[in-house]
């Protein structure tokens, strides 16, 4: 007897005690799943923002002081002048492709600049031969990487410096091209010219994704291109990609390999690069003084592609728009379909078919609607609709009847309304039911008909639980990509300014971004950023509803 | 009652609001590829900026769609990254509205095979490609790697990247049962990066320091050997259209955008190789 | 063996309802009463009714006229088809699935079974309390005016009026008349019943059918509620079922007895108690039944 | 109605009779009215049927064609093989089957024990809490869930469990379970804390624990809906598509053994929703995966009548 009561208790605590666990592994999940997805995507609005930042937006989307944002420019600018003067110094001696073009166009030039100044026949012969004799000494010393024949060579250009044949002509760029290139000569190290070239394209290509084009540059034609690093965090990380190299180096032969830094300050050492490293690393601040940004405009920008800057306004007002008219459809139809089954008919056979056939659409993949979407509402119903609107009914312009022959907002807020159709349908059943029949029963006493004892007794009594099926749909609804891929929703373009026309949505660009483009690796913080926003979104539809249902089941309990 | 009544009114009013609207200047319709559409969207991008009041949507539906949407008149160009087929062909030559689709070949796109950084595995031939894919090859070590199971990550058996890794790379072979599929280079990426022991293949663009990219028969993916056409896996990226575009028309001047400079550059900013250079 | 049953009983079911109408109609009130059931006697009319739940009969063969201005009292056993019979008066049942009836129930002459009667005049007409008080999630208010609004009455001092007149039937004015915007369902238990019957009188019912409206009450509640009962009792015709025979005996006139789905005796109150003609209803008013 | 109330009373002047000629307006609203909620209530019908003589049309083709005894009785899927492409479903069948029970046998025993922990167990504040909070991993869009499969639990799996891949069955389950139970939760939590204070009162009152009054009690009076939670849960599971299009794997392979959750599978919403956008349309390939659309439907149909005929047994069981 003692035994079987403290099994009996023993067996009430652990159920107790599974209960609560399972609450809280509910709880644990969704804060593991949620934290950081929420945290990520609070970097898309929260973060250190850069000048590089507020000129974007200013550029792009005309927001900030711009007198403040200019000021700013230039000091920064100044700052980074001596980084610029470092790399061009050494790139000089490094990359002297250009140089080598230059000297061609150069000797171009002087061909033309002849013939306009009437030389002609022999003397222009010879001294287009003593240019050209000039200019292939230079490329040779711009291309050789042995210092002496270097030297040999701009020596020998140099001597011409006085002869009277090129003096005031464009021939006199060779000279000072000569003369500033036995400076850089003195200062590299030729022979390690190749070994550099490719450490250096790496340190211009950080550099350009910190700082941008350098100003004078000709503008990249992508926006994503034309700024460098608008965020502290993406400063930072590219700041490592400039100080450090890192490389897999081999331990041992069929071994994992191993990750190895080193500092390219060392790498780059007695060049004219070597300070710039210290000097990045230290006047980091200054040179791109970083500030708190809130960028609440992130919820109302549009973006640039790929939606690497910017915002996801229209995404916001696309799913917004696709979540209301979905439920504008599916609640009333839900609510009905629900009353029909629990008041008007008793359990017979065609309720039963009806019922079986709801709970198979509950279980309708979402591609399979998507698909379903695409076939009936955009190729069948409502070009056929737009057809007899159109040339039978005229009421239809014949622009609406076209745009109803391509994916738009209805069909897809269609789609998503049958799709979250039986949920809606199944909860409000439920909650009906569980309505007490006293109440039913006490109003049609009272000589209310069937449709007022619904509306007025058993509606509010069954609110709170339709409220729960409409919650569950409207997140669902919110959050599904598949039934309006192929129904109304758009990767990119204009904000729509009818239902008629296709619009971006939260759900189906963070899947795009998830799945389309490199750039978006880059910036992991914009696809979490939608997703937030969407799980934000969601949350505040579903706290309006939350806050709604709290209210009417305190009603209906009296307090 | 009165108060259901009166916000049923303003949805109503709202819903009315949203129908009634001026229509645009012009549109042009882009569907497909899941590929090429990054850089659908980037010309759409550049376009709006030239033509503000035409509206450009683009769509990412894959290249199926982008096909069959093309015959069925729902978009103006079909991005694909792979070349119709006879049966698309077909449907369009012999529609309700018969037309002959035109190819715009505009970037180029290598394949390249990686691996998780750590790997020693430096180079692969076809031939060990085509083993590991159809599950001959179990092992790194087999490889000269670390003792690991392979776990081999291939695209999605209808898209265009793995049609071209197919044919270029199995020879006909079928691949195991136990290869993964994935449904993006992103995630392919993604899942490479995670995954010690994963070998897979995405395009160009999704090469970076977090996973490595291997020699095929001797020969390391990069934009000049992919240009060259010396890269054993590689394939044009095509838009189509409804015929060849009239000339002058907004159709034209996108489907010939990448013969531009600013196209070319958009393109390698993408990740993809330009066909012509500038 | 119901049928068997019935057969025996429906005799005596049939005799107790031949009893002649009441005395005391009033002149100026004979137009309110059509000529038929002036002529047959009863307002409300039954005749070997009988009631199916699926197979099992709810009440059969129940024969019996109930008058007008009166209170008649059902009493019974437990599971004796009382309630069923009240409930079929105004079609309550209707909610039950695979409900079947035969024979007639006539209100006012019209047989309310007929698949063309209009439930809710038909209800709201025939009003109705429950065993357990059921008053809706709204305030006090909103519970009295539920029925007016139904009949189309929106005038807010119309409204007051019939709100304050029914309260004050129902004995409940003075408890609530400075809330009455509280919700309905922080009333005490007996406050709830008062309330559920006020806003069964503020549809101005013909007739009102109480289900064992006090069981649920304490005796001060209960007391209160007969209270009730007698005074509306000139206004309305008033069928009471109720386990309690003192209650039967004293608010009404006329009594039932009910057994078994059966109508057993139904006789004037004072005759009922004091001189049962049948055995069965004698070993029940004495407390000898079972 | 106006006129004083004591001289009016017992008079029935308002028509009992509901025919067209006494009360037109009342005749035509019931007639109406009934018909309006039947042809609103039949829109989910009309879909489900559409829906299936959608998929039928487009699947015809392959069902009438040569590899239809082939997709019910191999398992290699090669659809997209030049010289010899296999149409056998048998491992994604399997893979669907795997990942909706492991999901169910998560999701249904947490679900109802958190259901009644939230109906009986918590305090009326907290519950107040908790099931918003709860709901809101119901708004948690499938590409969220997505990421989380991938780029958190499969690294996860592989660093932790040492299993040479992420992306397999266990992963795929339980991330649909976490997906389904919202759902499951919230719909039986309804449902328990509909069942009246008596029924339970009266199991406490003969000193019931409270295991006892839950499990013999409150929740076989709460069945109904406890069984249309369960089966929205599992509708979800069955349907969802791109989540499990990322956690799966996608390997078109039967696990062996059996029991080794470890291995990759491949689902029939992720074969479709995966292979769709890119197939060429009207090609056997395509018409295949509207034939996989068939099967799921069917298996889906087949669930909901399984789930139908046990309610109907419970309800008779139960006597009512």
């Amino acid at each position: 007897m003692g035994f079987r009561i403290f099994s009996r208790d023993f067996a009430d605590r652990c159920f107790t005690a599974f209960s609560i666990m399972s609450v809280v592994l509910m709880v644990c999940v969704l804060v593991m799943v949620l934290g950081p997805m929420m945290l990520h995507g609070l970097k898309a609005v929260f973060f250190f923002g850069t000048n590089e930042f507020r000129e974007m937006q200013l550029a792009v989307f005309g927001h900030g002081d711009s007198e403040r944002i200019r000021r700013e420019n230039g000091e920064i600018e100044e700052a980074r002048l001596f980084v610029y003067e470092a790399v061009g110094r050494f790139r000089r001696g490094i990359d002297t492709d250009h140089l080598s073009d230059d000297v061609r166009d150069i000797y171009r030039d002087y061909g033309s600049y002849l013939r306009d100044n009437g030389v002609s026949g022999e003397r222009y012969s010879t001294l287009r031969a003593r240019a050209k004799v000039l200019r292939d000494t230079l490329q040779d010393a711009f291309e050789s990487r042995d210092k002496g024949t270097v030297q040999r060579n701009l020596q020998s250009v140099l001597e011409l410096r006085d002869d009277p044949d090129f003096r005031g002509t464009v021939i006199e760029a060779y000279f000072e091209k000569a003369e500033s290139y036995t400076h850089v000569v003195e200062s590299v190290d030729l022979s390690k010219r190749e070994q550099y070239a490719k450490a250096f394209d790496e340190v211009q290509e950080a550099l350009s994704k910190l700082f941008g084009p350098r100003p004078g540059e000709l503008l990249p034609a992508l926006t994503i291109d034309q700024y460098g690093a608008t965020r502290w965090d993406v400063v930072q990380r590219e700041l490592q990609k400039l100080l450090w190299i890192e490389e897999w180096v081999e331990t041992e032969p069929g071994q994992p390999m191993v990750k190895h830094r080193t500092a390219r300050k060392e790498f780059f050492a007695n060049t004219d690069l070597e300070p710039i490293f210290d000097y990045t690393e230290k006047n980091l601040y200054r040179l791109f003084r970083p500030r708190l940004t809130f960028y609440w405009r992130y919820f109302l920008d549009e973006s640039t592609d790929g939606h690497y800057f910017g915002g996801c306004g229209p995404e916001i007002l696309g799913t917004l728009a696709l979540t209301f008219f979905s439920m504008l459809f599916s609640i009333p139809l839900g609510i009905i379909s629900a009353a029909f089954l629990v008041e008007c008919t008793s359990d017979n056979i065609v309720v039963r078919v009806i019922r079986t056939c709801i709970n198979t659409l509950a279980g309708v993949p979402s591609i399979v609607f998507g698909l379903f979407g695409m076939a009936f509402f955009v190729l069948f119903l409502f070009p056929m609709l737009g057809e007899f609107g159109h040339e039978t009914l005229g009421i239809f312009s014949a622009e609406t009847a076209k745009n109803l022959t391509k994916p738009n907002i209805l069909a897809a807020s269609f789609t998503l309304g049958l799709l979250v159709l039986p949920v809606i349908i199944r909860a409000s059943e439920e909650a009906i039911r569980a309505v007490p029949r006293t109440y039913k029963e006490a109003a049609l006493a009272l000589g209310a008909g069937q449709f007022r004892t619904f509306m007025t007794v058993i509606l509010p009594a069954a609110a709170p639980g339709i409220f729960t099926g409409i919650i569950l749909s409207l997140s669902r609804a919110a959050g599904e990509t598949a039934p309006i891929l192929f129904t109304g929703a758009i990767a990119f373009g204009p904000v729509p300014d009818s239902i008629l026309e296709p619009t971006r949505a939260l759900s189906y660009g963070s899947y795009d971004i998830a799945v389309g483009d490199r750039l978006a690796m880059l910036v992991p913080h914009k696809q979490y950023g939608m997703v937030m926003t969407l799980v934000a979104l969601v949350l505040t539809l579903n706290i309006i509803a939350i806050w709604i249902r709290s209210r009417s089941s305190r009603k209906l309990r009296g307090i | 009652m009165k108060k259901y009544l009166a916000l049923g009114m303003v949805l109503l009013l709202v819903s009315l609001a949203f129908v009634v609207a001026a229509p645009r200047e012009g549109a042009l319709l882009l569907e497909g590829s899941t590929t090429v559409g990054p850089i659908g969207d980037a010309f759409a991008q550049v376009f709006k900026k030239m033509y503000p009041d035409v509206s450009i949507t683009v769509n990412k539906t894959g290249s199926g769609n982008g096909a069959a949407a093309l015959v069925d008149g729902r978009c103006d160009i079909a991005m694909m990254s792979r070349f119709m087929k006879d049966k698309e062909y077909t449907k369009a030559a012999s529609g309700e509205k018969p037309f002959l689709p035109v190819a715009h070949a505009i970037a180029m796109d290598g394949v390249c095979v990686i691996v998780y950084p750590s790997n020693p595995v430096k180079a692969l031939t076809r031939e060990q490609v085509r083993d590991i894919y159809t599950g001959k090859i179990k092992n790194w070590r087999e490889l000269g790697g670390p003792s690991m199971n392979i776990v081999p990550i291939s695209r999605d058996t209808s898209s265009g990247t793995y049609e071209t890794f197919e044919g270029l790379v199995m020879n006909k072979e079928k691949m195991a049962s136990n290869v993964e599929y994935v449904n993006s280079n992103p995630q392919a990426h993604s899942r490479v990066k995670a995954t010690a022991g994963a070998i897979g293949y995405v395009g160009l663009g999704f090469l970076d320091d977090s996973v490595k990219a291997l020699e095929i028969d001797g020969i390391m993916p990069t934009r000049s050997s992919i240009a060259k056409g010396v890269y054993p896996v590689s394939r044009p990226l095509f838009l189509f259209t409804n015929g060849y575009p009239e000339l002058g028309s907004l159709v034209h001047e996108f489907c010939t955008f990448y013969l531009t400079e600013e196209g070319q550059e958009i393109i390698e900013a993408k990740g993809f190789v330009p066909v012509t250079a500038y | 063996m119901i049928q068997s049953q019935s057969n025996e009983l429906s005799l005596s079911g049939a005799d107790a309802s031949l009893i002649p109408k009441p005395t005391y109609v009033q002149a100026d009130d004979t137009d309110t009463m059509t000529t038929e059931s002036s002529e047959a006697g009863g307002i409300i009319r039954s005749k070997d009714f009988c009631l199916f739940y699926g197979r099992t009969a709810g009440v059969k063969n129940i024969t019996m006229d109930i008058y007008a201005r009166m209170v008649t009292a059902i009493i019974g056993p437990s599971g004796c088809g009382k309630s069923t019979f009240l409930r079929s008066i105004n079609r309550m049942n209707d909610l039950i699935p695979n409900i079947r009836t035969e024979g007639s129930l006539t209100v006012n002459g019209q047989d309310v079974y007929d698949r063309r009667v209009n439930l809710v005049n038909l209800r709201q007409q025939v009003g109705m309390v429950f065993q357990k008080p059921n008053p809706f999630a709204k305030s006090i208010y909103d519970n009295i005016a539920y029925g007016p609004r139904l009949q189309g009455i929106h005038n807010r001092s119309e409204l007051n009026s019939i709100v304050e007149e029914c309260l004050n039937d129902a004995f409940l004015w003075d408890e609530v008349k400075d809330d009455l915007q509280k919700s309905a369902l922080a009333l005490s238990g007996g406050q709830q019943q008062r309330l559920c019957i006020a806003r069964a009188l503020a549809t101005r019912p013909r007739a009102l059918l109480m289900d064992e409206p006090c069981s649920a009450l304490d005796p001060i509640a209960t007391a209160r509620i007969e209270e009730l009962i007698a005074k509306l009792k000139d206004r309305y015709t008033i069928v009471i079922v109720t386990h309690n025979m003192q209650q039967a005996a004293r608010v009404s006139e006329r009594t039932a007895f009910f057994c078994l789905g059966e109508l057993i005796e139904y006789d004037q109150t004072s005759r009922f108690f004091t001189n049962p003609s049948n055995k069965q209803t004698e070993d029940y008013i004495t407390g000898r039944f079972g | 109605m106006q006129s004083s109330r004591p001289a009016e009373a017992a008079r029935f002047d308002r028509p009992l009779l509901l025919s067209p000629g006494k009360d037109l307006r009342g005749y035509i609203f019931n007639k109406l009215g009934r018909a309006f909620l039947f042809l609103v209530t039949f829109v989910s019908v009309v879909a489900v049927l559409l829906i299936f003589y959608f998929i039928i049309r487009e699947a015809a083709g392959f069902l009438a064609g040569p590899y239809v005894k082939q997709f019910f009785t191999s398992a290699s899927w090669y659809p997209e093989s030049h010289e010899h492409p296999e149409f056998g479903v048998l491992a994604i069948v399997a893979g669907t089957v795997y990942v909706t029970v492991l999901a169910l046998l998560i999701a249904v025993p947490l679900g109802l024990l958190a259901a009644v922990w939230l109906s009986d167990i918590a305090t009326f504040k907290v519950r107040q809490f908790i099931k918003p909070v709860i709901e809101i991993l119901a708004a948690i869009p499938s590409v969220a869930f997505g990421f989380f499969a991938v780029l958190v639990m499969a690294p996860w799996m592989q660093t932790h469990l040492g299993y040479d891949t992420g992306t397999n069955v266990l992963n795929a389950g339980i991330i649909l379970a976490v997906m389904a139970l919202p759902t499951i939760i919230s719909v039986a939590e309804d449902s328990l804390s509909a069942v009246g204070m008596e029924i339970r009162e009266a199991a406490y009152g003969l000193g019931s624990t409270r295991a006892e009054a839950m499990i013999r009690v409150v929740i076989p009076a709460g069945h109904s809906g406890i069984i249309a939670a369960i089966i929205l849960g599992m509708m979800r599971a069955v349907g969802e598509t791109m989540v499990v299009w990322m956690a799966s794997g996608n390997a078109s392979q039967i696990p062996s053994p059996w029991w080794d959750l470890s291995q990759s599978v491949r689902t029939m919403t992720a074969t479709i929703a995966g292979d769709m956008g890119e197939t060429v349309q009207g090609s056997v390939h395509y018409q295949s995966l509207f034939s996989i659309g068939i099967l799921l439907l069917v298996f889906t149909f087949g669930l909901n009548l399984m789930s139908e005929h046990f309610l109907a047994r419970v309800r008779k069981g139960k006597g009512a």
